[in-house]
């Protein structure tokens, strides 16, 4: 049994070396804190990627994975970083303990969130595409809306989360957040890599032959919907421990954007990639804000609109495909591992089929019908051997 | 008990004002290969959509096994034993072929597992999958794509994709097969190749099959008996070698 | 009274903006981000005009031709490359250009707004409720143009071409429309609308500022929605129920500070009841 | 392949038990560390007499040749144009101390971060300015970045002196944080006082979803609720709503409208009253300053506002500044360039009164001279936005004074 476990996908190299990356660039924080090495500044950054990541990573099931265009992940996170750190506030009469406080509201927050994951999920379920995004962007505004007016949060000035907020003496934040970093990671490559993953990647991929295929499309869209959501409300939290006040001008849909070109920059439906540009991203923008002081601080955005224009076209443009597959790396190594390769193997092979230079394309074989001059006339049926 | 495996009663829709499908009888019975041919717009794909959930009768019902289908959801009835392919294909190309056929086995009751449990990574999870992939491996050799299993759908051969579809609708397990345009795109090697996966899959799974296909060779070659639809109505019926050479058809057919 | 006035004026302004998302949409198929941001370059083009002491017309016709360079370079260089490609990949390019746009106005203009001397055109009582005659003039050249582009869809030959580039590219392909020449003016016509917009909004609000466009944007987007994207009369009317919708809310303190939510609600709903908006056409996936 | 699998499952089990070794052991660290910091703040009373050194070096200020002071801002974004006006004042301050001489010839230097007015933005940049050198510094801008800021600061000690938040939990939040500008309550409670004596039909547009202008809007209506008059209110949020004319149309009829708003969309009010034809006096506070530039000849209401700045000042030192930041800028500074301005110069006084004569001072030694000279009785600047005092909040006592534009 436990040598089937092992076989599995599960533990190959490939499928776990994000687990690595992400270990060993904890325990290498950690001992660099250890040895008062690392700076407030990079201990707060790393707080940030932490929490990106966990948003880049539940945004991809939706878009990545189950195909739906949400602009709504701010609002999810919006309503963990209010009503989470809100419990955790109300915590902190009674538990003295920091992280104690932070583990329970993050359950509570990422519940919450999840509960409202789940409302707009059922829209989901009606909505597809262009539609669905307006109405999840509408959603994270009517969340952010709600709370910047309720009495509870501080209205417009924003929830003073001081007395939750971790500072320099308490243990470091990104260490908490990074062991949820890799437990997100856990939970949502389990999913993926699983019988349920592939029932969503099937609902993307071809909704009517996954509902063909007996797939229960209603509850893995709002599972998704839900998952994500959690997660979601969870970063919320670390946001709202990680720095005060919570303010509703932070969970803009510009926000949503951002964790959504941290999932299209990264590939969408790659989790790998997701943790690469969740991790670029923060860094880029603390570079910049730390490079450009004043003025220049306008050409943030500018160098930020052209980098992100520059990468999309570079990597959707169909007309620059021969482009890229002459310099990607896979090109590069199938260039180095070619010279041995006949052109038999490429015949065999299915997966070069596509290199092949054929004359008649897929859409003159389907259009082989039945015309005036070209009809079927039934031949004398021979029986089939039975 | 009746062997008859799917009966219909005056199944049809109508679009606005158009009547797509009107009041089509069938009667299949079990382990039977049966055609549904016409020529083009003649309603076939629409009997496939009506009798898989896709579009609502607007007219009649239909039963499977005796019980009423009617109203049920495309899921409901895959998982009440119907299973059908689609005319253009509709694979998840994305996938590797076994995936594809994974996706079929997925409700399999022998392979439930609750999502949690697969979150957790929990043995169960481990034991399922093992066993979902032997499965699919045993589904895959069937139809002749075991080598292929690991490329990516999309990147198959015409053909290749016809019986890949056919794999993923077998493992959802359907007492019924619906194949639409099984043959189409096929050079005639494929073809013959096809007719035998057809009554290979007859026999070894006791297997009820309706197809709808213009290669009157094929249909001829494998069908016992056929429904001829032409403009949405029953055009002839019964024996396949009687109904196809019924006047009327032929009529249809060329047009005169 | 005077509030019904008042939102038909405000909706008058979305509906032009929501007129130019619902073009582009329905024929390239894409959600324009930057649509909101055109606008932007149009008010300041009709600024810059009107502080140099150029004539209002003459600010018109500027900003006219300005956003449809604009909106035609920004097609060419930014979505033409993209065609054929996710929709994804074209709307995260969209909000790249938009940032552009807001980024370079600022190295231009600076953040702060500015304000804008627009001569008045006067008042006028109706009904007991005074009302400028601007929102009368926005109201009257929205539904003109709105009945313009109708005939101009419907009776014209690259109107036609147009409904057939929305209904199939690869077909009208093959009959020989030149998808990117009809795609192009489409963007031309919407920067235009957009234009258009710009110079109304300034009647009613006079002041531009770089992020001037993004929530007329994402409002104008939405009343196209509700109205049934693609559809002309649809973003009309979603332009201008929104508009309403949103003085009514203002008008009651209790609900003031709500009226956002209120409106995206509004559209939340209609969406569920109708998931094609109040006018789309229902399209069948073939199976 | 299977073996390497296992070692790196065992490494991954390894690290894990690691990171949970580390947490806990500084747990315990943490609840001592935050009982310091509860003793530290019922010190607060006695902050005069705390001891400072300020000839030592700070962690991250060996290589600075001048005295660094930082702040961050809304550079970019909707609030831009009130960040880039405190920049712009600050470093017009900082230019006129360097070009007299500097502190006994040590020049002075801004650093301003952009924070697009949000909280983990002033937070990072907050990081990034300490890291950098910064000895002194002026906060952030708006209230949420400055709140941000101020507690970050407060974790250090670094002094922070915010031109313009003027909301209460910025100069709550640590016991070395202080604002230039007034409190919003006192704005409130000003006006209402003012309006109730000499108005009768008030009417009220605040923007319910700006902390400034609900701060002192919740002020005033507890104050007008105390003094028992009635008035008509309206509300408005500014990301989202740009065109007045329901809120003018509702207020038609009063003879004042109270605007506890800023300049941008008071602009926009009182266009929108020449369109609808109401005349009422427009009344508000030191956010309306600036006006004038969003405004043209077709405005006729009479405007005015509490403020602790005039542009159009006779003062010689209002207009001298007034004249060089034309002359810099070629643009007439507003209220937050003014408060820049006089932070700047704030912070310059107290280190010269302090006798600071070390460009590589620290930062946290010099927070607690700051802190205890602006808290000290004797200890007063008199800047273009008045004279001004500091009391133990950290909140700015001055004089404001009503300008009227015709």
């Amino acid at each position: 049994m436990i040598k089937s476990i092992l076989k599995s996908d599960d533990f190959k190299l490939k499928n776990c070396i994000n687990y690595i990356v992400v270990a060993v660039a904890l325990v290498a924080a950690c001992t660099l804190h250890g040895m008062g090495e690392l700076k407030t500044s990079y201990m707060n950054l790393l707080v940030q990627i932490g929490y990106s990541i966990i948003l880049a990573v539940s945004l991809n099931l939706v878009v990545g994975f189950l195909g739906e265009l949400s602009l709504g992940h701010a609002g999810f996170m919006c309503v963990g970083a209010y009503l989470g750190t809100f419990i955790s506030m109300q915590l902190s009469e009674v538990i003295e303990s920091k992280i104690i406080c932070l583990l329970i509201s993050m359950l509570c927050g990422g519940v919450i969130a999840a509960v409202f994951g789940f409302l707009v999920g059922l829209p989901a379920l009606r909505l597809k595409g262009d539609y669905l995004a307006i109405v999840t962007l509408a959603f994270g505004e009517i969340i952010r809306t709600i709370f910047k007016n309720l009495p509870w949060f501080g209205k417009a000035m924003g929830l003073s989360t001081g007395a939750v907020k971790f500072t320099k003496k308490d243990t470091p934040l990104f260490i908490i957040v990074f062991i949820t970093v890799l437990v997100v990671l856990f939970l949502v490559q389990n999913l993926v890599r699983s019988k349920h993953g592939r029932a969503i990647t099937a609902i993307r991929d071809n909704e009517i032959a996954a509902k063909a295929m007996g797939i229960n499309v209603t509850f893995y869209k709002l599972f998704v919907f839900v998952i994500a959501a959690f997660f979601a409300g969870v970063a919320g939290v670390f946001y709202g421990h990680y720095t005060t006040p919570v303010m509703y001008t932070f969970f803009s849909y510009n926000y949503s954007i951002e964790i959504l070109v941290m999932v299209v920059l990264g590939g969408m439906g790659s989790i790998n990639g997701s943790i690469i540009a969740a991790t670029l991203i923060p860094i880029i923008n603390f570079k910049l804000q730390e490079k450009l002081p004043g003025d220049l601080a306008a050409l943030k955005f500018l160098i930020y609109a052209l980098i992100l224009i520059g990468i999309v076209i570079f990597n959707n443009a169909p007309k620059l495909a021969p482009i890229k597959e002459k310099i990607s790396i896979k090109a590069i190594i199938a260039k180095l591992t070619a010279k041995n390769r006949k052109p038999e193997d490429i015949l065999n092979d299915p997966a070069h089929w596509d290199k092949i230079p054929t004359k008649i394309s897929m859409d003159e074989v389907l259009s082989t019908d039945i015309q005036p001059g070209n009809e079927y006339v039934p031949d004398k049926p021979e029986k089939g051997g039975k | 008990m009746s062997d008859i495996v799917l009966r219909t009663e005056d199944l049809g829709i109508s679009f606005g004002g158009l009547k797509a499908v009107q009041s089509v009888n069938l009667e299949i019975k079990k382990k039977q290969l049966y055609g549904l041919v016409g020529p083009n717009g003649a309603g076939k794909t629409t009997v496939f959509n009506l009798l898989t959930g896709v579009y609502q009768p607007t007219t009649g019902t239909f039963y499977l096994n005796g019980e009423e289908l009617k109203g049920k959801t495309q899921e409901q009835i895959n998982r009440k034993g119907i299973a059908r392919t689609f005319q253009n294909i509709r694979l998840f190309n994305n996938m590797s072929v076994i995936r594809n056929v994974l996706v079929g086995l997925h409700n399999q009751p022998e392979f439930k597992c609750n999502p949690f449990v697969s979150l957790f990574r929990l043995p169960k999870h481990y034991d399922t999958e093992n066993r979902m992939r032997e499965k699919a491996k045993e589904i895959l050799r069937i139809v002749g794509l075991e080598e292929e299993r690991n490329n990516l759908a999309c990147n198959l051969p015409y053909g290749k994709q016809r019986k890949l579809e056919i794999a993923r609708a077998l493992a959802t397990n359907p007492t019924l097969l619906l194949l639409d345009e099984p043959a189409a795109g096929m050079n005639p090697h494929e073809t013959e190749d096809l007719m035998h996966i057809v009554r290979k899959i007859r026999d070894d799974f006791d297997m009820t099959i309706l197809l709808i296909e213009h290669d009157m060779k094929f249909v001829s070659g494998l069908c016992d008996e056929v429904t001829v639809l032409n403009f949405g109505t029953v055009l002839a019926q019964g024996d396949t070698n009687t109904a196809l050479n019924d006047p009327e058809v032929i009529k249809a057919y060329i047009g005169e | 009274m005077s509030i019904l006035f008042d939102g038909l004026s405000l909706g008058a302004i979305y509906a032009l903006i929501a007129l130019g998302y619902t073009m582009v949409y329905g024929i390239a198929k894409m959600l324009n981000f930057a649509h909101g941001d055109i606008i932007m370059v149009g008010a300041y083009s009709v600024f810059v005009t009107l502080a140099s002491g150029g004539h209002i017309a003459l600010a018109c016709i500027l900003s006219i031709v300005l956003c449809v360079i604009m909106g035609v370079v920004v097609e060419k260089v930014a979505y033409k490359p993209l065609r054929g490609s996710s929709p994804l990949a074209v709307l995260i390019t969209a909000i790249g250009v938009s940032y552009l746009l807001q980024s370079i106005s600022q190295l231009i203009f600076g953040a702060d707004p500015k304000n804008v001397t627009i001569a008045s055109l006067g008042a006028v009582t109706l009904f007991g409720a005074k009302i400028s005659v601007s929102s009368i003039v926005t109201l009257v050249i929205g539904a003109v143009i709105m009945a313009a582009l109708t005939v101009f869809v419907k009776k014209t030959r690259t109107g036609r071409a147009m409904v057939a580039v929305s209904e199939d590219k690869g077909a009208a392909m093959l009959m020989g429309i030149n998808v990117n020449k009809i795609i192009s003016v489409t963007f031309a016509i919407g920067s235009a609308l957009a234009a258009a917009a710009s110079l109304f909004y300034l009647m009613q609000i006079p002041s531009v500022e770089p992020t001037l466009g993004s929530m007329p944007g994402i409002k104008a987007f939405t009343a196209a929605v509700i109205g049934g994207i693609g559809s002309i009369p649809g973003a009309m009317i979603g332009g201008v129920l929104l508009g309403v919708i949103e003085k009514v809310c203002l008008s009651v303190p209790v609900l003031a500070p709500y009226t956002t939510a209120v409106e995206f609600g509004l559209l939340i709903v209609i969406l569920l009841v109708r998931p094609i908006g109040l006018l789309g056409k229902k399209r069948r996936e073939k199976v | 392949m299977k073996k390497f699998s296992k070692v790196i499952a065992l490494l991954l089990s390894l690290s894990l038990v690691l990171c949970f070794a580390a947490c806990g052991g500084n747990t315990e660290e943490t609840t001592a560390g935050s009982e310091e910091t509860t003793a530290g703040s019922e010190e607060t009373t006695v902050a005069a007499d705390i001891a400072y050194d300020l000839t030592k070096e700070g962690e991250y200020t060996a290589d600075n040749t001048e005295y660094v002071i930082g702040a961050t801002g809304p550079l970019t974004g909707d609030a831009a144009s009130y960040g880039i006006s405190v920049q712009q004042g600050a470093q017009l301050a900082i230019d006129e101390i360097n070009a007299a001489g500097g502190l006994n010839g040590v020049n002075f230097k801004l650093d301003m971060k952009d924070d697009k007015a949000t909280a983990p933005d002033a937070s990072t940049g907050y990081d990034a300015l300490f890291e950098a050198g910064m000895q002194a510094s002026l906060g952030s801008v708006t209230s949420g970045s400055a709140e941000s800021f101020a507690t970050r600061a407060a974790e250090d000690g670094v002094f922070s002196l915010t031109p313009s938040a003027s909301a209460d939990p910025v100069i709550n939040a640590s016991n070395n944080s202080f604002r230039v500008c007034f409190g919003d309550p006192d704005n409130g409670i000003m006006s209402a006082e003012k309006l109730a004596k000499e108005y009768k039909n008030i009417g009220v547009i605040y923007d319910s979803s700006d902390a400034y202008s609900s701060g002192i809007y919740d002020a005033f209506k507890a104050k007008m609720a105390e003094l028992n008059v009635t008035y008509i209110e309206q509300s408005f949020d500014a990301e989202n709503n740009r065109d007045f004319s329901t809120q003018v149309e509702a207020l038609k009829d009063c003879d004042v409208i109270f605007l506890p708003i800023y300049y941008t969309e008071a602009g926009l009010i009182a266009k929108a009253c020449v369109a609808k034809g109401c005349d009422a006096f427009l009344f508000g506070c030191d956010g309306l300053d600036g006006v004038a530039s969003q405004i043209d000849a077709t405005v006729t209401n009479k405007i005015s506002y509490l403020t602790p700045f005039d542009v159009n000042s006779e003062d010689a030192k209002v207009s001298a500044f007034v004249t060089a930041y034309e002359t810099k800028y070629s643009a007439k500074p507003d209220q937050f360039a003014a408060d820049g301005y006089d932070a700047v110069y704030a912070i310059f006084e107290a280190m010269k009164a302090l006798g600071v004569n070390n460009v590589k001072v620290d930062p946290i030694e010099l927070g607690k001279a700051l802190t205890a000279t602006f808290t000290s009785a004797d200890f007063s600047f008199d800047g273009v936005t008045g004279g001004m005092v500091w009391d133990a909040s950290g909140a700015c006592v001055k004089e404001p004074i009503i300008v009227e534009l015709q």
